[in-house]
């Protein structure tokens, strides 16, 4: 039987899967919900297929009709993309069971590095250096001598929370105690079972990952580091391959144990060791995605390489086809700047009908999007229209290349964030590769102002 | 040209809501020709002239028609079980809440009950074959 | 031609707005045929070819005036020389192949003479100022 | 005075020289004919000026006007682009006597490497291998001489022909007397001074061609090669990087000698020395095109490079910023496809109105296009919409990432030869890439009673 791979995703990273499985020869699914009937992600797959209305929780989160749609088209395979069920181990586990092969590590690794706590406690064993912390706080006052013994500042943090949610910054024990009531609240609401435990606080840290392959028999792929720095209530807006900050030095001290840590357990697929880096330049373990990121396009740029194919050839069993070089070294280097559909100023979300769309192009510039002139930005989902991939030799050429990128980006319809990347990429920290987690707000403050202002110099600036 | 489904759909959704009388397309010379229904066809909606009607799974009833779609994604079965008879034939008289049909997925047999009573006009899907979340199945005509 | 749901959609949308009852057009005899709903019907077979309509540069003339346009890109003088006064003025009376300013183009001057006769009614360029081909330079009454 | 180029051309690749500008800081100056009014070219660009009418006589192709808007914008440099000015060295001499910057060779090289049977005799005296071939023909009997010195099967050649003009296959006294007068009438029309010449004919050859970057100064690069087989009528239709059949041993036997005569001539800027390479897969230098090519895109993609931006930058005689090596190795594998406006079974030119257009993405894809949705296509120009360009780890996986774009690429309003090119990448030869120039005619033959088969299969695999 020829394989079939079920991907359960929507929008640019649908059509990015279906692309490597028409680059390995594989039949693709796109699954979609009446949302997004008609949307260009069922279009690029070979066949596509309704799964249920527009609320995810009935299509795109639904076991059942996933399932049941890779039931009846013959898929033997399920890429779940980002986001929706990518890090759902009770969904792998499922489809084991069902006999469908899942597109990424085995349930019980999920369960190990996708768990916040978990994984902490796995890096700390292979000698990855994680944050100081706290185990599971049982209650106020456990929670109370945990911070004493680590000393303030501190985060709170729950097990089951993300993108910002079940996350606080407490400076003494009153905040603390607030923190704890308000957090165990939060996360009773649609969480489920959530622990809550304590991390040392970094004061305007650098968001910087590594990039990991694994065959499942032990072999591991590095292919280097990203930084993610420039965030927004925890979302990532311009990620970059390598890190401008990070010294050869530093990558070489962190490689070795991250590598031992993956090859012990198997790791089977991609994967994202996520880092922070303080202002003296120490970096320490935070969290791993047992999942194909959003950003997976700069790496791709610098090392010449499909990570999308990668991570299916080594689910299937497929030969990868690389040396074995467990490190690589990269080439020039990429930027991404994610395009939302949204006023980025006032922090509007921007849904409706995109009347018409021009994206660049030319040498160096990738352009990801499942969008295309007619189509609809359905309020249900989240806001990405497209990432915007800039190669260069250098990260100057990489920045300049980027920047007249986005004024040749033309969308009508929807509200676009393309002016305040071009005012990030304008920005001294942006530019001196100085930003932290923190730059981005900080940013926003300054320019309250002058917003106005800026919108009117990309209007002159755009096409 | 391709039949596309969706297309077909849309398209009809879009004479539906703007009262288009016709639209004619040949590709072979090219030619494309528009009717609007305008002033002069006011109470019911123009079906289009075209060889596929196609009914939008959206619009669960018409006038003249109840349409009765698939709940979920899955293969859809006229009977209980392959020697069983079927459930509904054209013709037969259903019920509010009548089972007309299953849809199966993951060996699960969901039962479809109709939201109305009516008269099978048309049975839309072969026996064993796989319908999408909102595909029309039956047609069933007011009693 | 291929079949555009968004050019469709666009499409109804504008017979919709002006009431067009139909419309025809075939590409490969390159004919249009539009039709009103309103009763006012143009009937007649317009020809399709798009003429590039393209804007000022071009328009030379209309009922009113007669635009007088750069020959070529270069360098506007309404002058021979720094000293010299202008060729024309404002309510200056201009013969046909009277010169009225020069477009200096690679140290050349190219004298810029009228196709016709006028009044000059509007310097649209300002002395010394770069002009492409085609750019309106004066508009003249017609006398 | 900070350095403004004015683009001497027009449609994509004026796009892609003023991203070029821009990249490097360079203010760009897009000059366009009435027909291009609005074009997405003069838009790109920092600034545009209407320089004439329709015509390229009258605009593209004219001294006065081109100087002039130069003048009159403050551009201090030129660049001509591929054909229009590209290859004229009376253009280029005319720029430096007033104080103008042509951005490609001296024009003393122009005239040595530009001209077909000098550049014959100046690869000859370095080393590098021609075809057997004549001097300069003075007459009917002078050729009989000559022909029967070398041999036949013959070409007989024009110095000014191209692009398919003047150039007869001849293969015997007969058909060389007819074809003597023929194109000694063909080249009297419009083609000024011309001078005939015989050269050994190759049956079936490849067309390979190697990418030089000179800094003046007799500094030489070598990037590798190209293999443009697949032509009609002598217009290449796709082109990759590198050539699929080329052995290393063919390689290093080549690049000596054409290295030291583009060392001893100082070469300056982009130049491209063309090969045909018979069955026996010798190699002989049939001429040089002393510009930027179509074709350069490939290139860029598998070493990395932006050759654009290294012919601005050596011929402003600003550090170029290479390694040493002379010789550089290509990573992974490159295809173009021109994607032109036309019937490509019937060989019509489809001039009009870009109604609609979407152009692919995603890994490894680049387009360069000088269109967008409601572009129009002048009937007075080269009918080349963009360029669709396809990189891959091995040359299978170019193939098949290029047939996935050429399935996304969608314009309505112009005819378009995306179909042909999906033929092409099914072909037997294409695929084993034992292509030869004969391919696409010999494919066309036989397909003329499958044409309507093949368009049919296409409409039903396109989106």
């Amino acid at each position: 039987m020829s394989d079939t791979v079920l991907i359960a995703n929507r929008g640019e990273i649908s059509v990015r899967i279906a692309r490597a499985c028409r680059a390995l020869g594989l039949r693709s699914v796109a699954v979609f919900s009446e949302a997004d009937r008609g949307a260009l992600f069922t279009k690029v797959a070979d066949e596509a297929v309704c799964i249920g209305p527009a609320p995810a929780r009935l299509s795109y989160l639904n076991f059942a009709a996933i399932v049941s749609a890779a039931r009846v088209t013959g898929a033997n395979w399920i890429h779940p993309g980002y986001g929706f069920l990518s890090e759902n181990a009770d969904f792998a586990e499922l489809l084991t069971q069902v006999n469908i092969g899942f597109i990424g590590p085995k349930p019980d690794t999920m369960r190990t590095w996708g768990h916040k706590l978990r994984s902490r406690e796995a890096a700390k064993e292979y000698g990855v250096p994680v944050l100081p912390g706290s185990e599971p706080l049982d209650d106020v006052a456990h929670a109370l001598v945990c911070a004493k013994r680590i000393g303030y500042p501190l985060m709170l943090k729950a097990t089951s929370g993300g993108g910002g949610r079940g996350l606080r910054v407490v400076r003494n024990d009153r905040e603390l105690e607030r923190a704890f009531v308000d957090t165990q609240k939060e996360m009773a609401i649609g969480f489920g079972a959530s622990q809550l435990y304590l991390e040392k606080l970094l004061e305007e840290p650098k968001h910087i990952e590594l990039q990991v392959l694994g065959d499942g028999n032990g072999n591991i792929w590095i292919f280097g580091d990203r930084e993610c720095s420039l965030q927004r209530r925890h979302q990532k807006l311009i990620e970059e391959a390598p890190s401008p900050t990070l010294t050869d030095s530093q990558r070489a001290e962190l490689l070795p144990s991250a590598i031992s840590a993956m090859k012990a357990t198997r790791y089977l697929g991609l994967g994202t060791l996520e880092f922070l880096r303080g202002a003296d330049g120490k970096l320490f373990f935070v969290e791993m995605n047992t999942r194909l990121q959003v950003e997976h396009p700069v790496t791709e740029l610098v090392f010449g390489i499909d990570l999308v194919q990668l991570q299916i050839k080594a689910v299937l069993g497929l030969p990868l086809g690389l040396p074995d070089q467990q490190v690589w070294r990269p080439r020039g280097h990429a930027i991404e700047c994610r395009v939302n559909a949204e006023d980025p100023w006032r922090m509007f979300p921007s849904a409706g009908r995109v009347d018409s769309c021009s994206w660049p192009g030319g040498p160096g510039i990738r352009v990801d999007t499942g969008i295309e002139a007619g189509s609809i930005v359905p309020p249900d989902y989240d806001s990405m229209l497209a990432k915007v991939i800039a190669f260069g030799s250098s990260r100057d050429e990489a920045i300049l290349r980027m920047r007249g990128a986005l004024l040749e980006t033309r969308l009508t319809g929807v509200r676009t964030n393309v002016d305040l990347h071009l005012a990030l990429l304008d920005n001294a920290e942006v530019l001196r590769g100085t930003m932290t987690t923190q730059t981005l707000d900080r940013m926003m403050k300054s320019s309250q102002g002058s917003t106005a202002e800026v919108a009117k110099a990309h209007a002159a600036a755009q096409l | 040209m391709s039949l596309d489904l969706n297309f077909l759909r849309e398209l009809v959704q879009l004479m539906r809501d703007h009262q288009v009388a016709e639209i004619e397309h040949v590709d072979g010379a090219a030619q494309l020709r528009v009717s609007m229904a305008g002033g002069r066809v006011a109470a019911e909606p123009v079906p289009a002239v075209m060889s596929h009607a196609v009914a939008t799974p959206l619009a669960k009833s018409s006038s003249d028609f109840i349409v009765v779609t698939s709940p979920l994604v899955g293969t859809f079965y006229r009977s209980p079980s392959p020697d069983a008879s079927a459930f509904v034939e054209l013709g037969s008289a259903v019920r509010k809440g009548q089972t007309v049909c299953i849809v199966e997925a993951m060996k699960l047999m969901n039962e479809v009950e109709t939201e109305s009573e009516g008269i099978v006009a048309e049975v839309l899907v072969e026996n064993g074959s796989r319908v999408e979340y909102g595909q029309p199945l039956f047609h069933l005509r007011r009693s």
